[in-house]
Order: structure tokens, then sequence, then C-alpha cells
């Protein structure tokens, strides 16, 4: 019952993360500020889901569940080194890419807001093979 | 307690959210966003396996996959991102000599190859 | 052995291609004789089977891993595949015998592995040939299809594109076929031909939409592989970009191997009374199959590539086929499956020769025919059979298909088909006669050598006799000799080959 | 209105198939662009695909891997689990259909270095010249 | 008119509406590199539909050949085309608009068709109930495989399985025919990457920790195909893609170094070879072809385990010919043929 609701609880804590990343991923105004969102809210998400299934599969101890657990407890490592590592050479691949960032300067030059920003964007300010 | 109904909850708002972050799929601006996008809807996707075993009792058989997941969706996004370091150095390439089969005859008409763009990759602006 | 002889003649040619490509190092010679060796063993496993068949008056079975039918996959080799086997590994081989110049010319590097994807695509027809089950049948044609873009794509330059173009309808075509059999699996639940043929022939089954749309779906796919006329755009282009070696072994073979395909489906896996009492749009093939026959040899007539001319003779010998196999009635049908033999064979007998022409002459266009009785006269000798055999003249095979057909389409009262018959013969007739009207008479001075060869360093100048290499006139002649005892022995491979697969029905 | 409901719920998998399916044709046959081409061909086999493994998915079954009751005897319900042989014959295709994505992109490269281009009227241009 | 609470249609609704928009977005985009990507995003989210439909293996498959290999080799092709298609398609297009409506046409008659489909999962469906329940029910008595797609995939149908690594070794061949040199006459100028000194190190390090556990893992998946999703194909794409890594992450001509070239083309031909050369020793054996239970008295085991034994003998081979025909295929999609620097 208690591992009942802990499994509830993390999981839960995890979809907060999701809905932070997912809110990060949409609203932030530039490539880089959106790459922070998913490196750290996806990884630290993933991470509580999965906890929260070890938790759920060790309610009742038996050694298939050891193994399965173990297994996840893999995943989970690796998702750790993974996860922030795709995102570190995504950004790499932005920076050498001179993908524009975002300042308040460029946030004026458009009317107002996000999408004026990113239509502004469309035309011409990022590299044709960045759009490709 | 019976958790399945949470689970099932849990699996369809992760699946909405993964709906939301198509929007940075579809929509760009650029290639690199949008590699993003995909990098998360796989880290979702992992996600949504667990879930899923757990939902049909049976996790074990769906925790490979997962781990499959975990570490191929890594490749693919480090492709992506080596691909963009690759080609931020513009270089030609040198158009190949076009052939004809030896055997099938010269056939007049067609044996000069044209040459190849300059750099492949780089068109001009459309 | 005798019993493992429907396997053997499948896997011989795969640990060929294995054996091809681990060998590598050991040079030409060694692959060249490889690969003769596996396909003559194909040859003769499929010959053997033929016998068994023919004595046993009956299908042989073979059981994939000893498992029962509807469960594991078999193979069924009966009167119809069994011809059909000898033709396809009889042709196979007399190609690779031929190949011994012509690959090397194509193939400055890497013959080992070309030479292996020519064996797998071997395997791959044969085994379309031979298996019992609907999705092996599948895997097989990718098999066929992976290997045939390879050998095309050894043509270079525009070969590329015309192969692309045939990637992409192929893999169409076979893609339609698997959702044809998806819908058969979802409607019988079976993937076995003789199972799915006995379950379809319950009466709601029978009434089922789905079940026509199956049909309708394997038969598209079928045509688009096998060609048939508005579905033909990407082949021309295809074969005659091609090698010479892989013209000669793809266009008489794959075409053919899908019109078995589709004799197969119909009346094996569906019956002859399903396929013309519940399929509404089959009175229709015939007007489809007629326009095949006259518009493909007419557009043959205005070709002057000499390759891309006897593509499209392809195109309009697959009208003859489909019109044959959809007139309903014995005599169709029967001219139908000899003209599979016979046309491969013809097809064959072409190609060859006017790759032999194409070798010596180094010129592509019509204008190589200029004389050739003079400096080739063999290969001369044995493309005016082909012809004839083409256009329809007694002695050789070609009359005799035509023949049942044009019996058949009269006994149908089909008569667009009959005056398409007569007409496509008489535009044949016009076209070989053109041709060899030039070998005749053809001026023998330099002038035509001089448009055509100006990079050849083939060409003769001076030598009046030129004839092509043996191992290119050994295959050739072979050929012609089989067109013509293929039609000297028509009552006997009627009688104890096509007679046994006429399906119930007709 | 549960009529329609139910109708619903018990082919939406067919329908995405089919329209999937046509998806990828259209992107197969009108798209000028070849790569565009080889991804409706992409999108078309997995409809083929997705269209099989639906006939494989049965109602309260579960993945076809025997269970085993505590002394060690596999559950045999044929009910119990989903029905693998659709599962079989698609891990053939996609097999398949990966060999042909390798050949169709290794011809695009080679069509890219001889005509200069992908685009399919440009390269009909070029052919004519 | 009963439905079960556990098909979970809300969650295919949202899933297969998801892959409507990533098939539309993919072939609409006008970059091509968006289009592979969103490609990727499709096969994500097709492999998630495999795993909710209980299709175990072939969401594995899917992920790793969809999700990685797919990708990875639009990407290495996407440095030698032109990555961007022009706005305005020819008009002239008679025939294609043609095609078009009579693919519309059909469209709406197989979709009305539909009605007379036996409803999705329904456990009474012909499907269900012919020959499926005869391999659940006699598959682990015959085979002592409890996977039973498995035990259909080598035993039942090997012969087509065999088939299957033929056309993987067919592409590889086709592939290398196609795009590889041998002579270097005409080398390319080469994109090089940028020197990048100790800015590689992060995924160096990463590389280091993943790869291992990668090649271990497709190993366990290899062996473990009996009792749990995974097979041959699976781990060999598995151990493929762990090179492909170890290309990404250094360079191509130092993944080369440990896998060269010539082994990649012996490995592809060696394990068809293994499991065409098992179907035939069961042959000499007196059995038919790819009839395991004929290593029976070779083995010294009952008949059922020796199709076991055979199972997991022809999935090495099935293995083998993956890994190496999906580590040819980067090698010479990702290099353009010239294996000097690829990706």
């Amino acid at each position: 019952m208690i591992s009942d609701i802990l499994v509830i609880i993390v999981m839960v804590t995890g979809l907060l993360f999701f809905v932070a990343t997912t809110v990060g991923i949409i609203r932030f105004p530039d490539f880089y500020s959106r790459v922070h969102a998913a490196g750290k809210g996806d990884t630290l998400s993933t991470t509580l889901f999965l906890g929260g299934a070890i938790l759920f599969i060790m309610r009742d101890f038996s050694w298939d569940a050891m193994l399965t657990a173990g297994k996840l407890l893999l995943i989970v490592f690796y998702i750790f080194i993974a996860s922030p590592t795709a995102t570190h050479a995504i950004i790499d691949a932005g920076y050498e890419f001179r993908v524009p960032y975002w300042t308040r300067s460029s946030d004026k030059k458009g009317t107002e807001g996000d999408e004026a920003n990113e239509e502004n964007m469309d035309n011409g300010f990022y590299p044709e093979d960045l759009k490709g | 307690m019976n958790l399945e109904p949470f689970f099932i909850a849990m699996a369809v708002a992760i699946l909405f959210l993964m709906l939301c972050n198509l929007y940075r799929v579809v929509a760009g601006p650029t290639v690199i966003d949008r590699m993003l996008g995909v990098n998360v809807i796989g880290i979702k996707t992992t996600v949504l396996i667990v879930l899923i075993g757990i939902i049909d009792g049976r996790v074990e058989m769906f925790i490979d996959i997962t781990l499959a997941y975990a570490l191929l969706n890594f490749i693919t996004t480090l492709a992506a991102a080596r691909f963009y370091q690759r080609i931020s150095q513009p270089a030609p390439s040198e158009p190949e000599e076009a052939l004809v089969a030896p055997s099938a005859g010269p056939e007049v008409e067609d044996v000069d190859a044209p040459e190849a763009a300059s750099d492949p990759g780089r068109k001009e602006t459309p | 052995m005798m019993d493992h002889a429907p396997v053997l003649m499948i896997v011989l040619p795969v640990f060929a291609s294995l054996a091809l490509t681990l060998i590598g190092p050991l040079g030409h010679r060694a692959a060249y004789g490889l690969l003769i060796l596996s396909i003559a063993g194909s040859l003769a496993a499929a010959m053997a089977t033929l016998v068994q068949v023919v004595q046993a008056g009956r299908a042989v079975q073979y059981r994939m891993g000893d498992w029962m039918p509807p469960m594991g996959i078999e193979l069924v080799i009966d009167h119809l595949s069994a011809g059909v086997l000898v033709m396809i590994s009889g042709c196979a081989l007399l190609t690779a015998i031929y190949s011994m110049h012509t690959a090397r010319q194509d193939n400055p590097d890497r013959l080992n592995h070309y030479y292996a994807l020519f064996a797998l695509l071997v395997a791959g027809l044969m085994g379309m040939t031979a298996t019992g089950d609907v999705f092996n049948l599948y895997v097989l044609l990718e098999i066929s299809a992976l290997s045939s873009y390879g050998l095309l794509a050894r043509g270079k330059g525009k070969a590329y594109y015309a192969t692309f173009r045939y990637l992409m309808m192929g893999t169409i075509g076979a893609s339609f076929y698997l959702l044809g059999v998806g819908y058969l699996y979802i409607m019988t639940g079976s993937l076995n031909m003789a199972d799915l043929s006995e379950i379809l022939k319950q009466p709601e089954l029978g009434e089922s939409v789905n079940v026509r749309i199956g049909f309708t779906l394997i038969i598209l796919g079928v045509w688009i592989k096998m060609a048939l006329f508005p579905l033909h755009a990407w082949m021309p282009n295809a074969y005659s970009r091609a090698g010479t070696t892989t013209a000669c072994l793809i266009a008489p073979l794959m075409t053919k191997v899908s019109v078995y395909v589709m004799l197969r489906i119909m009346f094996t896996v569906f019956s002859a009374d399903y396929v013309f009492q519940q399929i509404a749009w089959s009175r229709l093939v015939i007007y489809v199959a007629s326009a095949a026959a006259v518009l493909g040899m007419i557009t043959a007539l205005s070709q002057r590539d000499l390759r891309k001319m006897l593509t499209y003779i392809i195109v309009a010998e697959i009208g003859y086929l489909t019109g044959g196999a959809w007139l309903a009635n014995t005599a169709g049908y029967t001219g139908a499956v000899y003209h599979i033999l016979a046309d491969g064979l013809m097809t064959l007998c072409l190609f060859m020769a006017v790759g032999a022409i194409i070798y010596r002459t180094g010129v592509s266009t019509s204008a190589a025919m200029e004389g050739i009785f003079q400096r080739m006269p063999v290969t001369a000798g044995v493309f005016l059979i082909a012809g004839a055999s083409v256009v329809g003249i007694p002695p050789f095979c070609g009359f005799f298909s035509k023949w049942y057909l044009l019996q058949g389409a009269v006994q149908a009262g089909e008569w667009v088909f009959v005056a398409s018959l007569v007409i496509a013969g008489l535009v044949a007739a016009t076209l070989f006669f053109r041709l060899l009207e030039k070998a005749f008479f053809g001026r023998l001075d330099d002038a035509v050598l001089e448009t055509g060869s100006k990079t050849s360093h083939t060409a003769a100048r001076t030598i009046r006799w030129n004839e092509a290499p043996l191992t290119m006139l050994l295959p050739l002649v072979l050929t012609g000799a089989a067109l013509l005892g293929l039609g000297i022995y028509t009552n006997e491979v009627v009688r104890y080959l096509i007679r046994w697969s006429v399906p119930a029905g007709m | 209105m549960d009529d329609l409901f139910y109708f619903i719920i018990s082919k939406y998998n067919y329908w995405a198939a089919i329209i999937l399916l046509f998806i990828g044709l259209y992107g197969m046959i009108v798209r000028n662009n070849l790569m565009k081409k080889i991804i409706g061909m992409v999108i078309f086999q997995t409809a083929i695909l997705l269209f099989f493994v639906s006939i494989g998915v049965k109602r309260g079954a579960t993945v076809p891997i025997l269970k085993f009751s505590p002394d060690k005897q596999p559950l045999l319900d044929a009910a119990a689990y989903a029905n693998p042989l659709p599962h079989v014959l698609i891990l053939t295709a996609i097999v398949v259909g990966v060999a042909v994505l390798g050949v169709a992109l290794a011809l695009l490269q080679k069509i890219q270095r001889v005509h200069g281009t992908i685009e399919e009227d440009e390269i009909l241009e070029d052919m004519r010249k | 008119m009963t439905w079960d609470a556990s098909l979970l249609w809300q969650f295919d609704i949202l899933v297969l509406v998801m892959m409507v928009i990533c098939a539309v977005t993919a072939l609409a985009l006008q970059g091509l590199l968006s289009s592979a990507i969103v490609t990727g995003a499709y096969s994500f989210l097709i492999c998630l539909m495999w795993t909710h439909m209980m299709a175990v293996d072939v969401a594995f498959t899917e992920a790793a050949v969809g999700a990685a290999i797919s990708t990875v080799i639009f990407l290495g092709t996407a440095q030698y085309i032109n990555r961007w298609i022009k706005k305005d398609p020819p008009r002239e297009q008679g025939i294609k608009q043609l095609t078009l409506v009579i693919g519309v046409i059909c469209a709406v008659m197989m979709l009305s068709a539909t009605r007379d489909l036996p409803d999705w999962a329904d456990p009474a469906s012909p499907a269900s109930t012919h020959l499926s329940p005869g391999y659940i029910e006699q598959g682990y008595h015959e085979t002592a495989t409890p996977n039973v797609v498995t035990a259909v995939l080598a035993d039942y149908r090997g012969y087509d399985t065999m088939f299957e690594a033929v056309v993987v070794f067919a592409a590889a061949l086709v592939v290398m025919v196609l795009l590889r040199r041998t002579s270097h006459k005409h080398r390319k100028v080469l994109h090089l990457r940028p020197k990048r000194e100790g800015r590689d190190t992060v995924l160096r390090g990463a590389a280091q920790s993943i790869i291992p556990v990668m090649q271990i893992f497709a190993l366990y998946v290899l062996f473990h195909g009996h009792y749990s999703p995974g097979g041959g194909f699976q781990g060999g794409v598995i151990f493929g893609a762990s090179f492909i890594l170890l290309a990404l992450c250094y360079n191509l001509k130092f993944s080369m170094n440990r896998f060269r070239e010539h082994l990649v083309l012996w490995c592809c031909a060696c394990g068809v070879l293994l499991y065409a050369g098992i179907g035939a020793a069961c042959l000499g054996l007196g059995w038919n072809f790819l009839g395991y239970a004929a290593l029976a008295d070779l083995l010294g085991v009952s008949g059922k385990m020796a199709r076991s034994y055979g199972i997991l003998a022809v999935e090495i081979g099935v293995g083998i010919t993956v890994m190496a025909v999906m580590v040819s295929l980067y090698y010479d999609l990702a290099s353009g043929g010239d294996l000097e620097e690829g990706l």
C-alpha cells in the first residue's frame, strides 16, 4: 500500500517534469534554451518514471522481479549517460552551425512575442542548410 | 490497490505531451529543433514501452526493447549532430565520370556526364 | 538425392553466390566456372524433377524442415512449374556460358560479385516458381528484384535512373502483392496455396468483397512486375541500358516468371470459376492485353535502338500471354503456358544475337545490322530463326503458341484479341523484314562503322568475316536449336506437360 | 450511437493503415524529388506492415511468448497469446524493407553524381540532352 | 457488442493520428533532411504502436532498424545529395494527377470494404483460429522454445528466414557493387570534419561506456531469443550499431580499423553460409532441408531439443549476417563508397 502511494507520487512528479519539458520545448524562444529544457527535464523525469516502475515491480519480491529491476536500473543508468550526451551533441552541432541565439534585442525585432520572432527567423534569418 | 487505471492515465498523458512535442518536429523552425523534438519523443517512447509492459503485466518482456531503444535513440541523435558538424565546412566534390556499360554499345547521345553541382549540399537559395 | 532435387535446384545457386563472394581473389576463371557449375547442377535437378513429375503424373511436394504443409513451407512442383523451372535454369545456364566476354567487359572489377548477384537472381526466380507458399513467394520475389537492381545498375550512367524507376515500380508491385496476401490471410488465416484454395472454395468467401480486393491487389502487383501495357513504362529504359549479360538474363526470365505467378494465383490459389465469374473486371483484361500486343509491337517498330526494340517486343508478348490466360478456355491456357516457354527462349535468343552483334560492331542502333549476313553469318542465321519465331512461321515454336492462342480466341469469340494477334504478327513481320533486309543487303563499306563506332576498338574495318567468339556462339546456336526443337516437339510438350496443368473448370 | 462507436472502435486500425498506404503511394508517384519518393516508399511499406500486425491482435491477449506456471508448466491456451504468424511475416518484411531502402539510397547517390540533381524533371531533361 | 478496456483505443488513436501527421509532414517539408528526421519520428511512433499490439519482436526490430539504421543511412546519403527541393514542381503532370484520382477512388473503395473485414482484435477471426493456435499449442512441445515467434521464424518458416538473410546479403552486395570503388583515381575532395581538439571528449567518454554494454546486450538478445523478444536479427542490428556508434564518435577509419571491410564482407557471406550449411547438413543426414531434428543423433539429445539448438544456430547465422550487412551499408552509404570519411 505504501509502495503503491510511493509509485504514484514518483510517477506524478515525473509527469510534472515532462510537462515542464514540453512547455519549455514549445515556448522557449531559441534553440539553446529549448535544448536546455529537453536535456534536463527529460532525463530527470524518465529516471523518475523508471524508478516508479522499479518500485512497482519490487512490490512483490522474487528473483525474476530482481532481474527485471536490475535491467531497469541499467536502463536508468544508460539514459543518464546517453540522454545528456545526445543533447550535448545537438547543442554542439547548433553552435558549430552558428544558430542565432535569442537576446532582448532580437525579441524586439519581431513585433510582439514569440511567434512573430519565429516568423522573422523563417524569413532568411537562419542559414538555409539549417532549415533543410 | 489496483494501479492499472493510474498507469493507463499516465500513458495517455504522456502521449498527449508527445503530441505537443510533435509541434516542434513539424514546425521547426530549424532542423536541429526537429532533431531535438525527435529525441524527446524517443525518450518518451522509452517510458511508454515500460508503462505498456506494466499494464500488460509482463514487464520483463518489454525491458529489452526499452534498453535497445535508449541505446539506439542515442545513435540517431548523434548521427544527426555529426552530420551538422560535418557539413558546416563546405568542400567541393568532383563529378564522377559517367560510363555506359561497354557491352551495351556507346549510345552516342548520352556519354558525357553533366557537371555535378559544385557542392551537392548547397543549392542556390530557392 | 533424387528426393531432394526440388530444394537443391534453389539452394545450389545460393551456395554458389556465397562461395563467389568468399573466393574473390581466385580470379575470374574460377568465378565463371563456379557459376556455370552451380547453374548446371540446378538445371540437372530441375530436369530430374521434371522427369519425376512426368513419370508420376502428379505434383512433387517437398516439406521444408519436415513440417506438415499448412504449418510449414512446402515446395510444390507440378507439371506447369516443372516446365518453367527447366526453362529458367536452361536460359540461365546458356546466359552464364554466354557471359564470358561481355560480363568481363562490363565488370572490370568485382566480377565475382556480379556473378554472385547473377546466381542469387537465378535462385530467386527458381524459388518463386517452386514454392507453394504465398508469403515465401514474396520473399523470393524481393530477392530476385534486389539482385536484378544490382545487375541492371552495372549499366552505369543513365542506367541508374532507369534502375531507380524500376526499383520504385518493383517495390509498389511487390507491396501490392504483399497487401493482397494480407487480405487473403485476414479472410482465410492461411498462407499455403493448397490450403488457401481449399478455404476459398467456401461460398461466403467467394462473395466477399475483401477477397476480391485481395485478388485484385495481387494481380495488380504482378502486372506491375511483369510490365503489362499501361504499367510498362519502367521496363524499356531499365532493360536497354543494362549490360548485355544482364539483359540476356533478366529480359527473358523476370517477366515470364511474373506471368507464371499470375497463372499460379489465378488457377491454383483461386479457381477458374472464381476468376471468370466473380471478378467483374475480368472481361476487360482481354482488351488491355490486345492493346498491349498491338501498341507494344508498333512502338517496337518505331525504335532505333536495337535492344529497346526488343524490350517493346517483350511488352507485346506479355500482351499475348495475359490475353491467353484470361481467355478462359483450354486452348488459350495452353497457348499461354506454351508461350511462356517459347517466349523465354525467343527473347533470350534475340537478346543474345543482338548482344553478339553489338559486341562485334560496337553499334547499338539498327545500323548495326548492315551487312551482318556477310560478317557474322551464324549469328545472323540464329537471329533469323528467332525473328521467324516471333513472327510465327511454322516450324518454330512461336507459330504453335500463336496457333493455340488464336484457336482459344476464336473459341471464346474474342474477335478483338484475334485481330490484335494478327495485327501484331504483321507488324512484327514488317519489323524483322526491315532488319533482315538491312542484314542481307546492307552496305558493307565503312560509312556505317564510322558513324557508330568511333569509340569502339573492336569494329572490323577490313576483315569481312568477324564472327562472335565461341562462348557466345555456342549458347546462341543452342538456343536457336531449342526454338526449333520446341517447335517440332510441340505435341509432346502439350501432351505431357501442359494438358496436365489445365485447371478444372476450363 | 453505440453501434457507430463500436464500428469505429473495431475498424480504425485498418483505416489508418489504408490512409497511410495512400499517403505513401502519393509520395512515391506524385512527388518530384527522388528522396521524397523514397520516404514515400518507407511510409507505404510500413502501412502494409501495420495492416499485417493488426491482423495478429487478439482482445485480452498478451505477447506471444509462453507464460509458465510456478511449477514450470507452460500455459498453452491459444486465446491468451497474440497471433504469432503475422509477427513472423512482418519481421521478414521489415528486413526486406531496409534492404530495399539501402539499395534505393545507394542509387540515389549515384544519380546525384551522374546527373547533378535528384529532381525527376531535371533528370529527365538531362537525359534528353 | 462488448469491448475490452484493456484495448486502450484512446492510446491507439492518438498514436495513429500522430503517425498520419508525421507521414504528411515528412512528405510535405521542403528540406530533405527535415523529412528524414521526421521519418525517424514516424518510426518511433510505429514502434510504439506495435508494442501496444503485443508484437514485441516486431517492435524490437523496428526500433533497431527503423529508428536507428534507416535514419543513419538517410543522413549518410543526405551528405551527398541536394538537400533542398524545388519550391515549384512542374505542373504538366497529367498522368500523375490521373493516378491521384484513381488512388483516391481506390482508397475510398478499400475504406468502405473494411466493413466486411473481421473486427479488429477479434479472437474469433479466421486468422486467429486457423493456423496460429497450432503454433502456440504445439510449438513448445515440438521445439522447446517458449518464444513462439522465434520458433515459427527459425523453424516452421525457417526457409523464409534463410531467404530473409539472403535478402540482406544481396542488399549489401548490391550497395557495395554500386558504390564502392576499387581504384582511387577519382578520389573526391572530402568534407573533412572540422578539427575539434578536445571537443569530442564527452562523446568519446560516453561511447566508451556504452559500446561494451551494447555489444554484450546484443549477444544477450541473440542468445536469449528463445525466452524473450529478440533473436538473431535484433541482436545483429544492435551489434552492428555499436560499430556505427564507434564510427560516429571517432571517425570511419577508427571503426574500420576494428572491423575491416573485407572481414565485413566475409561475415555477410559466412552468416548465410552457416544457416544454409545447417540446412544442408540436415539434408545430408537424411532429413529434409532445414529439418533440425536430424541433428539429434549428432548432438545426442532428443529431437525436440535438437530443434531448439538448430534454432539457436541459425539465429547466430542470421545475427552474423545482419550485423555485417548493417555495418557494410553504413560504411558504403555514409562515405559515398570510398571508405575514407563518413558522417
